[in-house]
């Protein structure tokens, strides 16, 4: 084996208590006992200790895939690979975990030992999209890894101009505030675009993230075109004993400064009797009361979710957040899910038609206006969709009558029932 | 100025408010001043200066202040002179009120009578409406004061208000072509469009202009600097009312308004329909919203959803802004109201 | 820089195979770069090509994959202007393997 | 005289209790004892009444001035002058009101006894913009009518691209909140720029407004280039006497309800021993406490004004409310007022340079950059100039180390005093 | 999934958080489970994996759940498990805590380590940070949840946080014009670029590209697709820092973060001055912040003045934002804290 | 509309004097339209009007007041390039008065 490369910077980083990802790297350099990964340790720290020093990064992209796929790997090429040639071909696989991100310690074992066959024995969990990272193959045995941990089970996810693997948070699964089956939806929406995932032909990246309520802890309303985040529509349920308990042992100023006065709407207020009271219909689901009262406090029984379009980070017109286009959607029978999957079908059909190059759904909007886009996936306007009205009278209203009339006619339907 | 306010000039201590239209001012030595607040038309002939003169000479020392809702303020410092000013007033005609949580006089323009772009009157849509909300001019009947304003064209000379009662074209306008060539400076109305819909074109042989029909918000903002770009008509100008603009900083920060209700008729000469709805939304406002809380901070408090559902007004496509930093404007959260 | 030799023609490409030179390409170079990866071009695989290049002529850019399956659809026919097809013909992505025979720049960014 | 037009829409707006202007139209026409007056308004009831009818306006502008002025007249000529003569040329003249409005009797009579020798008789009291306007006289009568009142004092105000006439609130004279002389700096303001009121020579127009207090009853904020809003700087006036007095006769509840609950900032409370707290330091002057309980509490000692820059409505760019260049100015020294004075001469003349056309100082801060202004007339930047920083990264920041110097430098003189 | 959170799965009532890094989670039956968290590493190689396995094997039903911060969560049924399994934990090396109102582990991003755009490390940078913030790590000091994001370029993969660090450049690409040609498609790269400032340019007579150096914002976006346009410089590439961005609902909207600081060195291995600054920040935000209040809400209510004097850092022109809807972050308002 | 005669030629004007087609204006009618306002050109005045006709000959447009005084203070001297002097000269504004010699569109809109 080739000398150990210097590293006197990154040796710094194995300093302190947090976990040193170095000493994981020295740990495969010096102990594993397979040259290969030994070499490629250590040409990885060469080339990592070099970029410490320029403070410039010296990887290039490429065009690596797997047989049948578009999308899925992160090709990477040295561009000093003179100097760090054992690690000069360093592919990322990108691999959808399971939804929620449940292992078994098998699954794991199972996945590090094809890893350590192939590739670099580094990965990833997870990466910012919610990704296995397999990172550091070449591009022989990308295929080969790949092919192996597809015969059990395991499949790429997305990357460039595709659907992206989508985000769930714990939920359910371990969380009272859930309002959702956040791990169907994400399984439902997945499985039905499994080829776009696959198979890039769209403007630019399409992410999917559901949170299980308004607390979103998958950042999903930032971070993902579509978002679904879990909330309820019937009154919050109010364990007075509880909250009682509560204001025993926090104290009645405890909870008037963290808890009254925080609501955004001012919708809680202690009666006279030491019970809460809560003003539902002007409740806008924030979270917060829930949050410091758990015990007391939690979300009614006639859930669902609000999905918002649009969100995504700063290229090239600034951050958005996804903005609500249904507020409330039941999402308990099949149907429910059927039409959820329909919608965002429309939405990413729409998009794929409409959207430039490069451009997200959610820049599409902003560049179309939302009306545009709404009428586009036919689906009604709805107050709930703005903070507030235009501000603007740069508008032409034409039509006004016809779209009032549209308004009386849903409201006189729905009043119909 | 009348002497009891020079001489107590940044002296004040406080006010009460005694009756509706009646203020009282007291210094920090004590000194008291009552101002009788009155509505006037605004424009006004000299027989209604002169009648206006009388009673001040007669009962206010000789001085009349306005504000700037062509109120009239009389000012006295002996209490007994109060309720014989409030005759006085009342008997030539007008109306005492205005002061604290009412509906102060709407804000007026110039409109059919002097303007030479208005869609609609001024004056006659005012009187209009102050006829009907006059019980709320006179009383405290309001959750916080009301400042309704009016204006005769887009370019909205009355400002924004809690309640706006503007005009909104709804159709491009036609361009008489014989006259632009020497009545227009073309590159200057090019440049008025918000939306670039306007080009310099051949017409006839003339030097023109043209506009793109589905790019124009038919804003008119190309008439003033050109007459010939004809936006007004008949047909096609119809009230909008806009609700939440708010300048004070009185508890929030001052705020724009918001479009409400569009595709009302002008129909002159007491316009009834836009009036219908301003009293619909002050009916709401009333019983609906907390002490001090102005237009926009009750809808700010209960939801714009709600807003809609308690007036019945329709919520419409052009409700959702489409103008520069429209984003802003989108509900990017989950804070939602059912 | 890498070469593929053919014909006594030296066609410098990246590590990747992607020709370093648009012009240098050739039918040629195409059919021996397919060669290289295993596959032989078809009249099938000819089509995507020739669109491709044709396309990045007046464009200067290579299409986007819709506008590829679109556009090879209306020549084609329906059932050819999908995905599946163009993955068949090319199964590491026509984005990709097309353009690389094609003799394209090679695509960045999108990943 | 001939005969009066039929006017049957018109009289409808006699009916009913507000005071009505077509009652005063016509008793110019019936029975004014001159007939040109009467004449007058004969034939602008007429072409008013053809209005109403046909919903159409049918004025259009000119180019009437008086000499040596090139603004303060609105021409109007009637577009309908066959069918209504008399009022054929209908200019008016805006003069200058005193500042805040007060008027004695005898300034009223005076000027309508020269209106009816020259004019309509029909006065405005007053304009959006606060002028007087005398609203009614032929292009000749302008110049003799103005002849006339300017030789007892009064003055043209503005229009077109020019200063403005200002406008300022009843303030010090009658209102306790009232935090700077607006009077004073009204005239000081307006007299400064007497020349730019009448010979426009700027890219448009310009507005001064100065309300006293944060109230802002002249809408200063929305609606002048240059607003002068008092406040104070210092803690604000308690009295815990008149507090209590409120607590009893108003009750607590409606004391927590209506003021410590909607203060902005949570700034207030009430202590146990009934006196009320103010946390000074987070309280941002919006006036709510002050305007609920005018005897308790009062603003504080150290007075001045903030000023705002670039407020206007709504043509061409949307909206603008005006943006703080001075958070706070004390007003009360000779120098404290030629200061303010340079400060608007910088704004304007920086503004007169680059405004374009018929542009609004507001509309090209927002076209040119708020840092940009600032730099142009030389004000250094302050965080209370933003609601927040940036939320863009599309910034160039190399200069940041001068700049960060900049601001230390700043700092250290002003610890330094 | 650990098979009490399948028995449980929708059926949870509430939880408790009994110590840092451990939460109890009750069911509607009454079923207990408890999570013990613990951060990673996350690039992790086999060895550790497989001693996450065997701890995972021996304490916790060899189950493993990672959250989307990389940290680990163990699940135990049985109280009396959850001493032992922390102590094995802390033994291996893994920190226990992030729960709750703690700084949780940095978002992590690529870096020099893998990715092709990286203006800075990530792994070093969120060690470094992480070595520092570890007692806010495992106690409960803050006054709600603190979630850092770091972005090794401008791309921000790390996403917006309630502290974020950043890659900021300070100089325009420089253009290597010979491999332009070949490499970009030209078009793709002009269509990118926000501001417009890259325009198609013959350089030696070959199709290359050209930068408005007055124009270019130094954003980075012609660099991914047009590597010839070389933004990335060891000395002009500086760390920014940002706050206050916050994507829960709980009380206010979610919110953008804001640019606090700039110009701070990108000085590997230990980026001492930037970890200076976000330490500097949370000590602030400790000390003046309420119960529950996130750092944007603190600000917020202390207004962004009184940010900077406690903090320390400068504010400069930098700070006034000029992009896109910028007029609604200017103070238009008389709200000013003295 | 209304109409001035001179030297046999009709030049048809607005209520306010202003030339209703442009084309029609020539020295003479300049003079005439000052002469019916009470005044005489000088060449002081003949400097203005020209250099608004060509600057509304170059931009369709006629300049603003602050462009005048520019141009003018360039031309004539400091002294000169100020709204003083061209108020002396149009006692009734430069853009009003001197734009109506000048045979310019009268100016609306901002007023
Ligand atoms: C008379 C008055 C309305 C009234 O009846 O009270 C008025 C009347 C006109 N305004 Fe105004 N504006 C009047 C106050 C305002 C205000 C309110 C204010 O000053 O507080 C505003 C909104 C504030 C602002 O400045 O933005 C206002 C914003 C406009 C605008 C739009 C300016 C903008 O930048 O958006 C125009 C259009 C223009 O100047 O080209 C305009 C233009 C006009 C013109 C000159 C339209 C025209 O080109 O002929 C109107 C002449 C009417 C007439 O026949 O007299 N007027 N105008 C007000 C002036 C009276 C006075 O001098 O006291
Ligand atoms: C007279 C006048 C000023 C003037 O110089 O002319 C004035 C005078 C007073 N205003 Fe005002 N305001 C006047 C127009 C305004 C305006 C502008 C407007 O009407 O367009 C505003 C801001 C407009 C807006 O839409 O935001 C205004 C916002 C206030 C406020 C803040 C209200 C709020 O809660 O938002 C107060 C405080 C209060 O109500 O206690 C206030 C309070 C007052 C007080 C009580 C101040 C005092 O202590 O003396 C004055 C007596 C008002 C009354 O009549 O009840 N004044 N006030 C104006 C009367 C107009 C009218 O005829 O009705
Ligand atoms: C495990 C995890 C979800 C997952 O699927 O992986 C999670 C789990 C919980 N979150 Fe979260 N949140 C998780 C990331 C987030 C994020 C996203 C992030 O970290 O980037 C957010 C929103 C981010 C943001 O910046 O706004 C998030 C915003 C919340 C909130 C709202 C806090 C607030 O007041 O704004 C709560 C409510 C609370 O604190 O009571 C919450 C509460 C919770 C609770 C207490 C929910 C429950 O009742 O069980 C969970 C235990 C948290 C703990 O460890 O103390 N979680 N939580 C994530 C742990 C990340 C980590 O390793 O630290
Ligand atoms: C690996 C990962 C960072 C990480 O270390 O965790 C990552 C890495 C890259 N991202 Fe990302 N992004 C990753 C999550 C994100 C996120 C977070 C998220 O999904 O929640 C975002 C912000 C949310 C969003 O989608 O806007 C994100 C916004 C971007 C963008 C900007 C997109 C935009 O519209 O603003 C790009 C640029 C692009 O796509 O052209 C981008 C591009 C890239 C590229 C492909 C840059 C490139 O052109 O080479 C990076 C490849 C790095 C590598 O070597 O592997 N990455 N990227 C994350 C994906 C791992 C995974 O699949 O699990
Ligand atoms: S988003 Fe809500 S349901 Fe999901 S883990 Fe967070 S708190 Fe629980
Ligand atoms: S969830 Fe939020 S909005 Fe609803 S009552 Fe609780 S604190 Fe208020
Ligand atoms: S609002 Fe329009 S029509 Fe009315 S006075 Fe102002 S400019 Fe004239
Ligand atoms: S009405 Fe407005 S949008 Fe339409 S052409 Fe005229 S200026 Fe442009
Ligand atoms: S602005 Fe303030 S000082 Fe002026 S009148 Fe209104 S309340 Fe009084
Ligand atoms: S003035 Fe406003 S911010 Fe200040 S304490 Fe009173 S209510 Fe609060
Ligand atoms: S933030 Fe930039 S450098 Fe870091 S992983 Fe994402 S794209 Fe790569
Ligand atoms: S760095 Fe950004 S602003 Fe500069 S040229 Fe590139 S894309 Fe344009």
């Amino acid at each position: 084996m080739a000398e150990h490369f210097e590293t006197p910077m990154l040796d710094e980083l194995e300093n302190g208590p947090w976990p040193s990802f170095i000493s994981g790297f020295k740990r495969l350099r010096d102990n594993h006992p397979e040259e290969r990964i030994r070499e490629v340790a250590n040409s990885l720290l060469g080339q990592l200790e070099h970029s410490y020093e320029t403070r410039k990064g010296y990887w290039k992209g490429g065009t690596v895939s797997v047989f049948g796929y578009g999308a899925g790997i992160i090709p990477r090429f040295s561009e000093v690979e003179q100097k760090f040639q054992a690690s000069k071909e360093f592919h990322t696989l990108r691999v959808q975990p399971p939804p929620g991100n449940y292992y078994t310690t098998d699954m794991l074992r199972q996945l590090s030992d094809s890893w350590e066959k192939y590739g670099s024995g580094l990965i990833t969990f997870h990466g910012q999209t919610g990704n296995i990272m397999f990172i550091g193959a070449d591009t022989e045995n990308t295929q080969t890894f790949f092919d192996e941990i597809n015969d059990y089970g395991w499949d790429l996810g997305g990357a460039g101009p595709d659907v992206r693997t989508g985000m769930s948070c714990v939920g359910a699964a371990r969380c009272e505030q859930s309002c959702i089956d956040e791990q169907r939806i994400h399984r439902t929406l997945q499985n039905n675009f499994t080829d776009d995932v696959h198979r890039p032909a769209l403007p630019y990246k399409f992410k999917f993230k559901i949170s299980g309520c308004p607390n979103d802890c998958q950042n999903s309303i930032e971070r993902s075109d579509f978002s679904v985040i879990g909330t309820w529509r019937d009154d919050m349920k109010v364990d007075q004993e509880a909250f009682k308990e509560y204001l025993n042992t926090k104290g009645r100023q405890y909870l008037v400064d963290n808890v009254i006065s925080r609501c955004p709407t001012n919708a809680l207020s202690i009666n006279d009797d030491d019970t809460l009271a809560v003003d539902n219909r002007n409740c806008v689901r924030c979270m917060h009361c829930l949050n410091v009262m758990p015990k007391a406090l939690s979300p009614g029984d006639d859930r669902g979710a609000t999905i918002c379009i649009g969100g995504k980070r700063t290229l090239k017109i600034g951050d958005l957040m996804g903005t609500v286009i249904v507020p409330f959607k039941k999402l308990e029978t099949e149907e429910d899910f059927e039409s959820l999957v329909e919608m965002a079908e429309e939405v990413i059909d729409f998009w794929a038609e409409n959207g430039l190059e490069h451009e997200r759904c959610g820049e599409m909007i902003e560049r179309i206006g939302l009306v545009n886009f709404l009428e586009g996936i036919g689906v009604d306007v709805d107050p709930n969709m703005v903070n507030n009205p235009r501000q603007s009278s740069y508008v032409r209203m034409d039509e006004w009558d016809a779209e009032a009339e549209k308004w009386f006619e849903r409201k006189a339907e729905e009043a119909a029932g | 100025m009348h002497p009891a306010m020079r001489r107590n000039y940044g002296n004040w201590a406080y006010h009460e408010d005694p009756q509706p239209g009646v203020l009282l001012h007291v210094s920090k030595d004590g000194q008291k001043v009552w101002t009788i607040k009155a509505a006037t038309q605004r424009i006004l002939d000299v027989y209604t200066i002169r009648k206006i003169c009388d009673i001040a000479d007669q009962y206010a020392d000789g001085y009349i202040r306005f504000t700037l809702r062509s109120n009239l303020e009389f000012i006295v410092t002996d209490e007994a002179k109060v309720q014989p000013l409030i005759k006085a007033i009342t008997d030539a005609g007008f109306i005492v009120g205005g002061t604290r949580n009412s509906v102060t006089t709407l804000s007026h323009t110039q409109g059919w009578l002097h303007c030479d772009i208005p869609g609609t009157d001024a004056s006659g849509v005012v009187k209009s409406m102050m006829d009907e909300l006059i019980d709320e001019f006179t009383s405290w009947n309001m959750p916080n004061r009301v400042h309704i304003t009016t204006s005769c064209c887009q370019i909205n000379c009355g400002g924004q208000g809690d309640i706006a009662i503007n005009v909104q074209h709804t159709k491009p306008p036609k361009i008489n072509h014989d006259l632009v060539a020497n009545v227009c400076e073309r590159p200057s109305v090019v440049a008025r469009c918000p939306v670039a819909a306007i080009r310099p074109a051949l017409v006839n042989g003339k030097p023109s202009l043209e506009v793109d029909e589905r790019k124009c918000i038919c804003c008119g903002a190309c008439f003033p600097p050109c007459p010939p770009m004809q936006i007004n008509d008949a047909e096609h100008t119809k009230l909008a009312i806009w609700v939440g603009g708010n300048h004070s900083n009185a508890r929030g920060k001052p705020t724009f308004q918001k479009l409400v209700a569009a595709g009302i008729p002008n129909n002159p000469p007491r316009w009834p329909e836009a009036t219908a709805i301003v009293k619909r939304i002050l009916k709401t406002y009333k019983e609906d919203a907390k002490d001090w809380e102005r237009i926009n901070e009750w809808i700010e408090r209960i939801g714009w959803p709600r807003f809609f559902e308690l007036t019945g007004l329709p919520f419409t496509k052009f409700h959702i802004d489409n103008w520069r930093g429209a984003r802003a404007s989108l509900n990017s959260s989950a804070h939602i109201r059912f | 820089m890498a070469s593929i030799e053919l014909n006594g023609k030296s066609y410098e490409v990246d590590e990747e195979g992607y020709l370093a030179n648009l012009n240098d390409w050739d039918e040629d170079i195409a059919k021996e770069m397919a060669r290289l990866d295993g596959a032989e071009l078809t009249d099938a695989h000819w089509e995507v090509i020739n669109f491709l290049r044709e396309y990045y002529d007046e464009y200067q850019i290579a299409p986007a994959v819709r506008v590829l399956t679109k556009a090879i659809g209306k020549k084609l026919g329906k059932d050819k202007g999908n995905s599946k097809y163009l993955y068949e013909l090319f199964p590491y992505g026509p984005a990709k393997q097309a353009c690389k025979y094609a003799g394209l720049p090679k695509p960045t960014g999108c990943v």
